[in-house]
């Protein structure tokens, strides 16, 4: 199973995975491309990432998890060309309870923006191009 | 990728991405470097062989063999280390 | 609009009325039939309300999510016989910011259960049917 | 609904849900108070009136129109008052 891909992301099926007839709250959250970052206009944003290493962080951000909380977990990412609207992340979490599912779904998305080398472009409605970056530490991570 | 451990050195396949690949023109670089160096070490010995490297940020997020690690990690022979630009999923 | 509806729950609707180029983040709580309830089998329950009291609610606690963080809310619940694995009820929140989305999903779900005047009743696989209740204190809410 | 505001009293519906409905047997009871009654005093009257009502607990949750509302509550001629068993949504 991949958690990336580059074709638009179905949230119904990764929704599915997570429900089962023991797990009664299921929280899911969507990332979405916004039409404004700092109060710029965005036309699409392009997602790329280093595909080896982002399907590892992601199995282990999703692993941690699962042997954090009683919960199944679907997560999947976007690459490629996105325009505003699209749906970039989805995360999915079954469980029991609902404190649980709200929890390792919160969890998940900001373990990912934390540690799965993603990266995105943006491209401007006044024809600028940018990286975005929230900062880059010191050998980083966990 | 070269074995070097015989000659007391190691090499270490550098991959670059995004901003970075951008900045210094290249997605990947081989780096031989003395046995028992670390990632900083490595960093140090990149931006002295890749000039257009200087821009990089003095520690920047580092990767080895698909894992996140300080720069105080030591390198074996055939580590893939990345260089990774401040991420943006989600 | 309704809160209450005896037909299944169309989640990806629900959704996509929380969804606009200005809210980059959803998210979504489904509480879905529990094919378990302390450890007994459920086979199905049937959910009914108090329905005028139950939709003003409804609205006063999505209109109190609203005021209360810059996000929409969308809210619905089932009524009628419900069998294990169906979706009771729906929260779905899009707001500009992941934090907002979550503390504004989880809230409407718990005053939901707090304060909005519906009930059920479990059909057990051994025959026997009981109402499920989780309190019942002085005047209770707000 | 008789209004009897005339008289110094009032009247007001009680409606039943779920569990109490069932074991009241009934889901609406019409039921006439003093001037100045409260939701506590309505709960006492209805419990002499109705002995079915024996088994719903000391202090319910309670509505009026449509609203929470604590036992202190004071009633008006014509409101709707529910007994709530209870709740148990989502």
């Amino acid at each position: 199973m991949s958690f990336l891909s580059n074709d638009p992301l179905d949230v119904v099926r990764v929704m599915a995975e997570v429900q089962a007839p023991e797990r009664g709250g299921v929280a899911t959250f969507l990332g979405i491309v916004r039409s404004q970052q700092q109060g710029r206009e965005v036309v699409r944003l392009d997602y790329s990432a280093y595909h080896e290493m982002a399907e590892a962080e992601c199995s282990r951000v999703v692993a941690e998890a699962e042997s954090r909380w009683p919960v199944k977990v679907a997560l999947r990412h976007r690459l490629g060309t996105l325009k505003v609207g699209d749906v970039a992340v989805v995360v999915a979490v079954g469980g029991g309870h609902r404190e649980e599912s709200f929890a390792a779904c919160r969890h998940v998305i900001e373990e990912l923006k934390r540690r799965v080398p993603i990266w995105k472009r943006e491209y401007f409605a006044d024809g600028e191009v940018g990286w975005v970056g929230a900062g880059g530490v010191d050998g980083g991570s966990p | 990728m070269t074995s070097s451990t015989a000659s007391g050195r190691l090499a270490v396949a550098v991959r670059l991405f995004a901003a970075y690949a951008e900045a210094v023109g290249r997605t990947s670089v081989e780096i031989s470097l003395p046995a028992g160096a670390t990632v900083g070490d490595l960093l140090t010995e990149f931006r002295r062989q890749v000039p257009a490297a200087a821009g990089l940020p003095e520690r920047p997020l580092c990767a080895v063999n698909l894992s996140h690690v300080l720069t105080s990690h030591r390198l074996r022979d055939g580590d893939e280390v990345a260089i990774l630009p401040p991420l943006a999923g989600g």
